[in-house]
């Protein structure tokens, strides 16, 4: 990075936030302010590794799929977890940051991920629910972020939610269809909801008055609606649907408010998220060796493709 | 009917069980890409399965396995996930372990090369279905077998490592490419109909394709001796390896518990 | 009798699912004096299993899954190949996957200290059956136990690569270590009754003798942060990791594709 | 190896076919000549081997048997087999050649094993049937070598027969069972036995007439019957027992003999055999792999747990 004058500077940031105060785009080649960068980054990656952690939970059951016509959804879905990683990555590496060093961050527990994909799969219904409840949340959170400020991002949002959006009616889909099968069935499913829904709550974060970087992340338009907020709206989005399918939300609190004209509920445990998030989930130390083993796995192969370009490009050049 | 049904069976059989190797590395592939990649081919493939195995229950509805009254169990998942593995026809190239990324690309090579070739010709069978699931499944493999090819040359030429892996895995699964080119007596007879492909007229075409791929990447064929079947049956017969009851006891599982659910 | 079954079901299912990953070392081990060893153990622990889930189903019929009538499967087959994950009460520490020979004898270390301190105290149950188990029991794992430990001390004064390895398997295995002494409601009210054993009463005797090992071995207590639950419930509640409902869907299937078989 | 004048050499040798002469048994530290120790090592060693790969085709079903009884007795039966092998060993070890070196030439193809390994395990009733006929077939083999020339060999065996006559009960009380269940549990014995007869039948080796070794070995006393005997007990054995079972022997030459008071029957695929035994068998190479790499895979055990004797001992000696 060059060192501009202190003048300079002054007005970089006023151009920086003017473009902001505009809602129009920061693209990787305008200046901005090395804490915008960093939190870029930082939720980018979040970003990125959720997706690609994402792909243990459901792939657990890709083998095992009880019909063809839902293995080759699932595996589908999957797939666009990957994609979807594939060019949050991307995202990334226009701010300098490349897929290597982030997925050794990964790794190495320097950066996070989203904590829903530390809770097991235990049945195919899982694989409903988390389409229905997890990509019903991701939407919740992504869809602002359509319009987030920093431009690839954002591009790379718009294609992930309409991908999500058709995962979550799939995952419906699933529910409904199994809903109408067996007493067993059903009740799989139902078990499979008490198990997800306060976890899929705790997707949007904390709450504000305990969210310490969302004012900051609000005023430079990488984040556009607050945790709660999010949380309200996933509410109130999921209650029909769940008295479309015929299942109990587990929430002894979750009622219609007139008033509000929103459904009040109750708050999920914020201990059990704290230690997820700090890495003490059911999954967090299998879900890292997972990926830690399919990359160094994964090593010669990557080593070979980069030998083998470096020797066809000599090759080229003679 | 009957030989048809049959037919097709093995056609879905290789295709299922292959998608059932490649969706394995799903989460585990060396770089983003190929996992992507691999679930490429293994929903092509399986979308042919599916194809294959409601036109071998329309061709004789005596393959579909029986299940309780009521069940609403469509039948290619009655075929999928109620055959035992002495019921299933596949090759037995498809069902051995993936092993490494290199000995996974060497089966793809070997697997998309022959099925491609056999495909280009069953898209001029007079089984309306069958060739229109050869006429898909021909662009299809077109791409599995330039992807494999690729990484095959890339890894062949790559490090010394990577080398040496791919050379082991092809000379591992070398011994189960011999049957790939054994034409059973249904297979003639439908190739006599003019509706299947007898596989061994592609024998030339498939040796001459892998031959380019084996010397443009400076590898030489394995001399390993075809692997033996049992009392002169192979896959095509019922009779496989070790491996695929294991797979089975998997892939069957849930379906197998809920032999009345709706999916 | 509901609670006697289910502790019995506590107590058999971490025999048979221990039993199982070790069956699995079956002509795979490092030498053929540990192949031997490991089907001991394995073998004894089956034993343990059999006579406790014919406890289990003696003491309250009702936890034996319904079969089709006619069929010959007696109760403790009945209990191990028809029940599904969610019905398993083991601690989740023994469904883990292997892992290398350290990491298995890391385990085994563990788990065969913890269920020698219950069957010591288990020995004097008012439940004679249970009784008879454990003295017998005790005999079987106190060589468990010394085999482990002899093995633990040797891998970790071994080579530089068995310590590492010994030390990582430790490293892994350690966050299952803490469930082992949480008590549930059955097993508190079992204890009360001078049936059973509240586990948390072992904890420190455990403790102690896994600190011996240890210290003997120079290798330090891994600080590890216990694996949670899903809502609080964790194996003993039939809440288990992924790994179980594979580990049953190869276990169970020859066995429920003949409910009515005779074996 | 000392080398000893011409004169004493006569004489050892004249002691040695004396002992041999009288059914009386060579020792380890007795003179042998080298044929014969040559001779013993690679039949002892290919039993030994035979004993061990034997583990896997039966090892296949532990983790799926039907029965924690039927578990039991294969997880013990295996374990059986491991101890045999254990022993066998050990009395080749006592003609100087280690349980390592041994190990190294069954993985690199230079020691042969029983050939009725080299097919693969398809159901349960496989284990019942190996139980029945290569237990059968092995105790037919095995019983006169009990009697065999070199003592350690002898020994051993007579351990072993009484094991391998344990098993094919047990594997005969399995099929028992199994024919008293229902017709699917019928049809997979009878496969099983259509699928093992001629391979067992070959486990005797080829046709006397075309057994090069037999004729020195039987002057040995290292072997005590041909081929042809061994399998003409075999049959004669075998048939009541299948009558018995309720199965038939897929061998359409199969009657009895008045004249001979024996069972005619036919010639197993000869070609087949040599096939197998030079490798090219269904489960060749899949054993050899499966036992290479347990011997690599537990490489680094063996080099700890002779660090650590060692350094015992060398504390020991402090």
């Amino acid at each position: 990075m060059t060192v501009a004058p202190e003048r300079d500077e002054q007005e970089l940031l006023a151009q920086f936030e003017s473009t902001i105060g505009h809602h129009d785009r920061i693209e990787p080649r305008d200046w901005m302010p090395d804490g915008y960068r960093r939190t870029v980054v930082r939720q980018v990656a979040q970003h990125a590794h959720s997706e690609i952690i994402g792909m243990q939970p459901e792939g657990n059951w890709i083998t095992r799929a009880p019909s063809l016509r839902r293995k080759a959804t699932l595996l589908a879905k999957v797939q666009d977890e990957a994609g979807h990683g594939l060019y949050l990555y991307s995202a990334c590496e226009t701010l300098g940051v490349s897929r290597n060093e982030l997925t050794e961050m990964l790794i190495n527990g320097k950066q996070k991920y989203s904590s829903i994909f530390n809770y097991p799969t235990l049945s195919y219904a899982d694989v409903g629910v988390i389409g229905w409840l997890v990509d019903g949340a991701a939407i919740c959170n992504q869809v602002p972020l359509c319009r987030t400020s920093y431009g690839p991002y954002g591009r790379a949002m718009i294609r992930v939610c309409k991908e999500e959006s058709f995962h979550q009616r799939q995952g419906y889909e699933l529910l409904a269809t199994m809903m109408r099968g067996t007493d067993e069935q059903r009740a799989m499913v139902q078990e499979s909801v008490d198990r997800f829904w306060w976890p899929a709550l705790m997707m949007f974060g904390p709450p504000d008055d305990d969210s310490p970087n969302t004012a900051q992340s609000m005023a430079w338009g990488i984040k556009r609606n607050t945790n709660d907020d999010l949380r309200q709206r996933m509410v109130d989005m999921t209650v029909p649907q769940a008295n479309a399918l015929g299942v109990t939300l587990p929430d002894p609190d979750l009622r219609w408010n007139e008033e509000r004209e929103a459904h009040d509920f109750g708050q999920p445990d914020w201990d059990e998220f704290k230690d997820v998030i700090s890495g003490n989930g059911p999954c967090n130390a299998q879900r890292i060796e997972h990926r830690r083993r399919a990359w160094e796995d994964g090593a010669w192969v990557r080593e070979a493709a980069t030998a083998f370009a470096a020797r066809s490009a000599g090759v080229a050049d003679q | 009917g009957h030989d048809l049904a049959t037919y097709c069976l093995m056609l879905a059989d290789d295709a299922l069980v292959m998608s059932h190797r490649l969706s394995q590395w799903c989460s585990k592939a060396p770089d983003l890409e190929e996992d992507i990649a691999l679930a490429n081919v293994a929903l092509d493939l399986l979308g042919q399965t599916r194809l294959l195995l409601a036109r071998a229950a329309a061709a004789d509805p005596s393959v579909v396995p029986a299940l309780p009254e009521g069940s609403p169990v469509p039948p290619e998942d009655a075929l999928a996930f109620f055959r035992g593995d002495r019921e299933f026809l596949n090759v037995r190239l498809v069902e051995a372990e993936n092993g490494d990324f290199g000995r996974t690309m060497a089966r793809l090579l070997v697997f998309a090369t022959w099925r491609l070739a056999l495909f280009e010709r069953l898209a001029s069978s007079r089984d309306r279905v069958l060739s229109a699931v050869a006429v898909k499944g021909v662009k299809e493999m077109t791409y599995h077998r330039d992807y494999a090819a690729r990484w095959f040359l890339t890894l062949a030429q790559g490090t010394d490592e990577s080398r040496r892996r791919v050379v082991d895995g092809l000379t591992a699964i070398w011994s189960l490419h011999h049957e790939l080119f054994v034409t059973t007596d249904v297979e003639q007879s439908v190739a006599d109909a003019g509706v299947g492909v007898a596989p061994h007229q592609v024998a030339d075409e498939v040796d001459v394709l892998l031959e380019q791929v084996f010397s443009l990447s400076g590898v030489e064929r394995p001399t390993v001796s075809p692997l033996a079947g049992v009392r002169g049956r192979t896959g095509r017969h019922g009779l496989h390896t070790e491996a695929l009851s294991k797979l089975l006891a998997e892939m069957q599982v849930v379906a197998r518990a809920h032999p009345t659910g709706t999916w």
